[in-house]
């Protein structure tokens, strides 16, 4: 494994409020190997996709980083000012987001949408561009991509769009690919076709992938290593096979309990008590905390840094071992 | 069971029942905040309270012109100064507030109520109604509500009442179309259904569901409605179609300014400028309420 | 099949008119209903389910067909006595705040309804709201809050707690948990279930998570651009899915693999949902399935059965091998 | 072509819409209290004649009803009005029957045209900047003042600018800019920076407004994942969606515009539309009125039918 493609250290993001302030992530560091799909995962309001948004400079208005690094190629993003940090997105680093129904401009051709990073990048002459533009149409699916150039995105169904999506992200063959929660607006049988085509461009490729998801079932067969992230925080790092045969966090452990399945009729289902909430002061302690069974008064004011449980398997929990064990 | 109660009452902080948390309560600190709004509703306030009491405090009564004092610029005597007729500005101008408000808001009142009633018909009747109705808001919107207003001036004369009539009447479509528009939207909402499969009657739903979440709307229509139909009454009198003289009104004081403008500047300024005050506050005050009730900010 | 059916919904098929075109929602649809039961409509978007949960309640008026509710054939009864048996028939959206007036506090939304019907006296609908939050699990203050001010799952209960208000007969969920957060669901989940249990309540549970129809459904229909490809009891279906349309869609669904060694291949089915404004000839599913043959392009196929209460609508269901030669 | 038969149905709309407004005012002038539209003006003029020479009297009133045939029976005469109407064959204005009315709307009409189009133009061409500017920053001293500006030319009527105008420009200012006639450019300047005031500030805050909304969209987030510079993002992204939002605004506006021309033209003393149906309307001139009314009327549905065809273009989600 040569040095990682963008290694995240220490991030701390911050929103403004009109009346008070969210803490959205308070402390995370990790790195994305070249080749490697790493999935993201959390419920709503866990930081995870605010970490890699504010990582590329596409934080909203009321956001600021108040610390950490993101180092891309030797080089701190977060230091970046806007026009290097444009010159980046879109031609070393690819972006997918949530719902295709409104992430394509409904009043530009969808062919012009694709060809718009490889021209802003200079990545190809307009005539090369075009040709490419094609191909990738075809490579992605879209039937007859010579008329369909010139169509408009109310013409495609989701499942058509969100491929426009990636043909999009990929135009200038970019190293890193963020999927932001891709499948989650889709239905069940088109979620799979888009999986499976993002697994055979990333083979093609050997395009490394970040999978940011609430779904545990996507993350963990899709990926080769899973990060639970809760309250603006990394509970847990492992490889996914490690993951699947012990995973060590109560909060983990808590919500793989609670997720129904296929199968699990009759079987009784703990929910996790309570729900997430906004933290709203500056946070002491581990943020799960407050639900976990297993908490101590440590728990609430230390906060658990993340250190090795095995090979390849990182956690932040100050009773690890002790809850692995009951739970054996 | 126990467990979820438990839980529930932990993640809610509910305060107890006090009405700073009502929708309309947050919809007033966000127009406190818009400054000029606030300033723009005192203004509107005083323009209101000068309408009522107006005639009793005039120092001089608008029919009597002082022949000594023709067209003096504005003296302890006369603060406003007096037109060529020996007319006290000042009172001239608080009679013309009176009868501004007294069109405007009989006007406003008229457009107000035939597009609310024919609004909610097309919307909540739908079908034939709806086509016919829409059919005549476009018709009416095609041409401007003046000219309109001028036919209907010829045809009911200029007296307080036809002109209410001539100004109310072409004014409708605008409103219709609001109020059909947002009726629309709520009857295929989901709020209406889950009403609807309570077992509420229409009626229950019009009052209880829709009306609430229709006033902010009509609100500020009706705050940019008012001072649109106090330009067409002074546009009616520019044009020689307002009110009679002597019955003063801003249309006519605008109107004998410009014709001796170069000689008597102030026989413009004071009425002009107050006139062109009063509807910037009631444009300020609609922007507010825009802002306190706008769907994009939340209710 | 006993006769002590709380609904019965024979060959109801509606259409909507849009832009001068028809769209067909839902085509020749029927099942049957027993009191305390839950039947789960699973399909993707457009397969009409939410429509057909509207059809029963009657909000949405039917094109042909019965739906006897008690007996009484709900769709041919006029509007003012259709608000009597509105009372045994209530709904939860997928989205609660979008069902809740916003200028209404919790407690007043509750108390509406049996406002409007007339029940018992001020101060008694009150205890009944009181007693209702505590039933779903809010605290009693929650009454003097205002949509905005709660979450997305406490919203949901307050859904709950307002359909309850009128001690209903049948319920239906239209996607109740979906957008709610994974722990938030379950929560939601359990407390439907014991309310199924504690008012004999009768649910017709909607959602394209087959996983959650499987947990709280005792007879699933699946539903493909309107139409029943398949119904049975829940484990029967899941155990032998005879309809090439139920068996893509169990194949597309990506669990938590319980050994490394299970997790799922990412193999998917060609082309999309045809658009309901035009459906194919013959069998709906034929432009994308496996097994189509020149009859399914033809021939719509019927209801076959492939086992007791276990029906599939497809050409290959073949009655003796009790389900699909693979 | 789909646009083409687009127009077709609108044109028909439109003249629908003029056949139907010009017989309600036929019937209601012919019905109003003045006599306005019966020969009893005619008549009242003529008194004295026919009591010295009762011949002469009916001759003269025969001739009179039948120049303007009001003898015929109501629709009968509608239907002929109309006719006369289409064929832009104004007939005779009643005032001054010597006077042909098309020959009195050939020089007036272009005037009012001219005022309101380049109003409506000089509106668009300052107010979309204005608006994009307040909307990129946003909540800023810069987005304050245009938003207080544009609100106060809102408030600001065209006839009461025109008064201040010609005080500034005829007594402060003497000699730099005509303040009344109508001859050269010149003297269109003030009369088109008083209509189009009140129009700066409506299409700036419908500009600023759908261009704040825009930028909040989520394929604005799409083209900055792809790295497309600020200024391409704010104009092929941003100012060309907010544009259809816009558009929807000028149609209206310019029937307002229509409007103010008649106020501007009476305190220029420009020689406008305005000026004669003012006289036409107060002087109770039925023809010259119902024949203001036409053409003001075709005017303005002519340019909503431009304005909604420039909509189709732009938006291709609009189907013709």
């Amino acid at each position: 494994m040569g040095e990682p493609l963008l290694s995240i250290d220490n991030l701390h993001v911050k929103f403004a409020r009109s009346e008070d302030e969210v803490y959205a992530v308070n402390g995370v560091s990790f790195s994305i190997n070249e080749n490697e799909t790493l999935g993201i995962v959390g419920e709503s309001g866990s930081g995870k996709s605010v970490t890699l948004m504010s990582s590329i400079g596409l934080l909203k208005e009321n956001g600021t980083i108040t610390a950490g690094t993101a180092n891309f190629q030797g080089r701190d993003l977060l230091k970046m000012h806007r026009k290097q940090l444009e010159d980046i997105r879109g031609r070393d680093i690819g972006v997918i987001f949530q719902d295709p129904m409104t992430s394509l401009n409904p009043v530009m051709r969808i062919g012009d949408q694709i060809m718009e990073a490889m021209l802003t990048h200079h990545y190809a002459g307009r005539r090369e561009a075009y040709d490419r533009t094609l191909q990738l149409m075809h490579e992605i699916g879209i039937p007859d991509p010579k008329t369909r150039f010139r169509s408009y995105p109310h013409e495609f169904s989701g499942g058509m769009r969100q491929r426009i999506m990636i043909a999009i992200a990929l135009a200038c063959e970019p190293q890193l690919l963020i999927a932001d929660e891709p499948t989650t607006a889709l239905d069940v049988t088109v979620q799979m076709q888009i999986l499976a085509l993002l697994q055979d461009l990333r083979r093609q490729r050997g395009m490394s992938v970040v999978m940011v998801t609430h779904d545990f079932g996507v993350a963990t067969n899709f990926c080769d290593k899973i990060i639970v992230m809760y309250g603006g925080r990394i509970m847990e790092v492992a490889e996914t096979d490690h993951f699947i045969r012990e995973t060590a966090h109560p909060y983990s452990i808590g919500l793989k309990r609670s997720i129904i399945e296929i199968g699990h009729k009759g079987k009784e289902i703990l929910p996790i008590p309570g729900a997430t909430a906004a933290i709203t002061e500056e946070p002491a302690g581990c943020p799960f905390a407050p639900r976990c069974t297993y908490a101590s008064a440590r728990c609430l004011q230390e906060v658990p840094e993340l250190r090795p449980f095995g090979t390849d398997h990182q956690i932040a929990c100050h009773h690890a071992e002790e809850v692995v064990s009951l739970v054996r | 069971m126990a467990s979820t109660a438990a839980a529930a009452r932990t993640e809610l902080a509910v305060k107890k029942k006090s009405k700073n948390r009502s929708p309309l309560y947050q919809g007033w600190k966000r127009f406190k905040r818009h400054r000029l709004a606030v300033i723009g509703l005192v203004w509107v306030s005083l323009f209101f309270i000068a309408g009522v009491i107006g005639p009793w405090v005039a120092p001089y009564d608008y029919r009597v012109g002082d022949f000594l004092a023709i067209n003096q610029g504005p003296s302890l005597k006369h603060i406003f100064g007096t037109d060529n007729v020996g007319h006290d500005m000042f009172s001239q101008i608080l009679y013309s507030v009176r009868s501004a408000l007294i069109i405007a808001l009989g006007a406003t009142l008229v457009s107000f109520v035939i597009g609310i009633v024919l609004g909610l018909w097309a919307g909540l009747r739908g079908g034939i109604a709806d086509v016919i109705i829409m059919r005549a808001v476009d018709f009416m919107m095609t041409l401007p509500g003046f000219l309109f207003a001028l036919i209907l001036v010829i045809l009911l004369g200029r007296g307080y009442w036809s002109l209410i009539l001539a100004i109310g009447i072409p004014g409708w479509a605008g409103y219709a179309r609001l109020v059909r528009s947002l009726v629309l939207g709520m009857r295929n909402g989901e709020m209406v259904e889950a009403a609807t499969a309570l077992g509420a009657s229409q009626a229950h739903i019009a009052r209880r569901y829709m009306l609430p979440n229709v006033v902010g709307s009509m609100g500020v229509a009706l705050a940019f409605g008012i001072p649109g139909d106090l330009v067409q009454i002074a546009g009616l009198s520019i044009f020689g179609m307002g009110l009679q003289p002597p019955i003063p009104s801003f249309g006519n004081m605008i109107a004998q300014a410009s014709d001796n403008i170069l000689g008597f500047p102030w026989l413009l300024y004071f009425p002009a400028g107050i006139f062109a005050l009063t509807l910037l506050s009631f444009l300020f005050v609609a922007d507010g309420l825009q802002e306190a009730f706008s769907p994009k900010g939340g209710n | 099949m006993s006769d002590n059916l709380l609904l019965q919904v024979e060959n109801v098929t509606k259409t909507f008119r849009v832009q001068g075109k028809k769209l067909h929602a839902i085509e020749n649809v029927s099942f049957a209903l027993e009191p305390g039961k839950t039947l789960g409509l699973v399909g993707e978007s457009g397969s009409g389910k939410s429509t057909l949960g509207r059809l029963v309640l009657r909000l949405l008026d039917s094109d042909q067909g019965r739906i006897l509710f008690n007996g009484t054939d709900i769709s041919k009864i006029k509007k003012k006595d259709l608000r009597a048996l509105r009372r045994d028939m209530q709904i939860i959206f997928q989205d609660p705040s979008a069902s809740l007036n916003p200028r209404m506090t919790v407690g007043d939304a509750i108390e509406d309804a049996m406002e409007i019907h007339q029940i018992g006296t001020k101060a008694a609908r009150q205890a009944r709201v009181s007693e209702l939050l505590q039933r779903v699990g809010l605290p009693d203050e929650v009454k003097y809050a205002y949509p905005h001010e709660l979450s997305g799952g406490q919203l949901q209960r307050v859904g709950i707690a307002r359909a309850l208000s009128l001690n209903p007969k049948l319920i239906i969920c239209d996607e109740p948990v979906s957008a709610l957060d994974v722990s938030v669901q379950v929560q939601v989940i359990q407390l439907l279930r014991d309310l199924q249990k504690e008012y004999n309540l009768t649910y017709i549970f909607i959602s394209h998570n087959l996983a959650v129809v499987e947990y709280l459904s005792d007879e699933i229909a699946v539903l493909y651009l309107g139409e029943v490809v398949e119904q049975a009891p829940a484990d029967e279906l899941f155990r032998n899915p005879s309809h090439p349309y139920t068996q893509v869609l169990l194949n597309s669904i990506l669990k938590i693999p319980e050994r490394p060694e299970q997790r799922q291949e990412m193999l998917s089915i060609q082309g999309e949902v045809p658009s309901p404004l035009n459906p194919p000839k013959g069998c709906p599913f034929h432009p994308r399935c496996a097994f189509a043959m020149e009859t399914c392009r033809t021939i719509k196929p019927e209801q076959r059965t492939v086992s007791e209460g276990h029906f599939a609508a497809c050409h290959l269901v073949d009655q003796a091998a009790g389900g699909l030669h693979r | 072509m789909a646009v083409a038969r687009f127009i077709a149905k609108r044109l028909v709309q439109i003249i629908i819409t003029l056949i139907l407004v010009i017989s309600a005012s036929y019937i209601m002038m012919y019905y109003s209290p003045g006599g306005f539209m019966n020969s009893s003006i005619m008549a009242t003029a003529l008194a004295p004649l026919q009591g010295q020479n009762p011949v002469l009297y009916h001759q003269v009133m025969d001739q009179f009803e039948s120049r303007y045939g009001l003898n015929l029976p109501l629709w009968q005469q509608i239907l002929k009005y109309l006719w006369h109407e289409f064929s832009f064959d104004f007939g005779n204005s009643m005032q001054n029957p010597s006077l042909h009315i098309s020959a009195q709307l050939k020089q007036t009409l272009p005037v009012s045209a001219l005022l309101a189009f380049g109003s409506v133009v000089l509106s668009v061409v300052i107010g979309v900047p204005l608006g994009i500017i307040a909307a990129l920053k946003r909540n800023t001293w810069i987005d304050y003042v245009v938003s207080t500006v544009s609100l106060a030319g809102q408030a600001i009527p065209a006839f009461v600018l025109a008064v201040i105008m010609v005080l500034l420009f005829g007594v402060v200012f003497q000699g730099i800019l005509p303040v009344t006639g109508w001859g050269s450019w010149k003297e269109m300047v003030l009369p088109v920076i008083c209509l189009a005031a009140g129009n700066v500030g409506v299409v700036a805050r419908y500009m600023r407004g759908s261009l704040i909304e825009t930028l909040r969209q989520d394929y604005i987030r799409t083209a900055k994942a792809k790295g497309v510079k600020y200024w391409p993002l704010v104009f092929k992204h941003g100012v060309k969606n907010s544009l259809t939002a816009m558009i929807t605004v000028i149609g209206p506006q310019f029937a307002f515009t229509v409007m103010g021309t008649i106020w501007v033209e009476q305190i220029f003393a420009i020689p406008g539309l305005g000026q004669v149906m003012q006289s036409a309307f107060t002087s109770f001139d039925y023809p010259l009125a119902i024949t203001s009314v036409f053409l003001l009327g075709s005017m303005i549905m002519l340019m909503n039918l431009l304005v909604d065809i420039v909509y189709a273009l732009i938006d291709p989600r609009v189907k013709l």
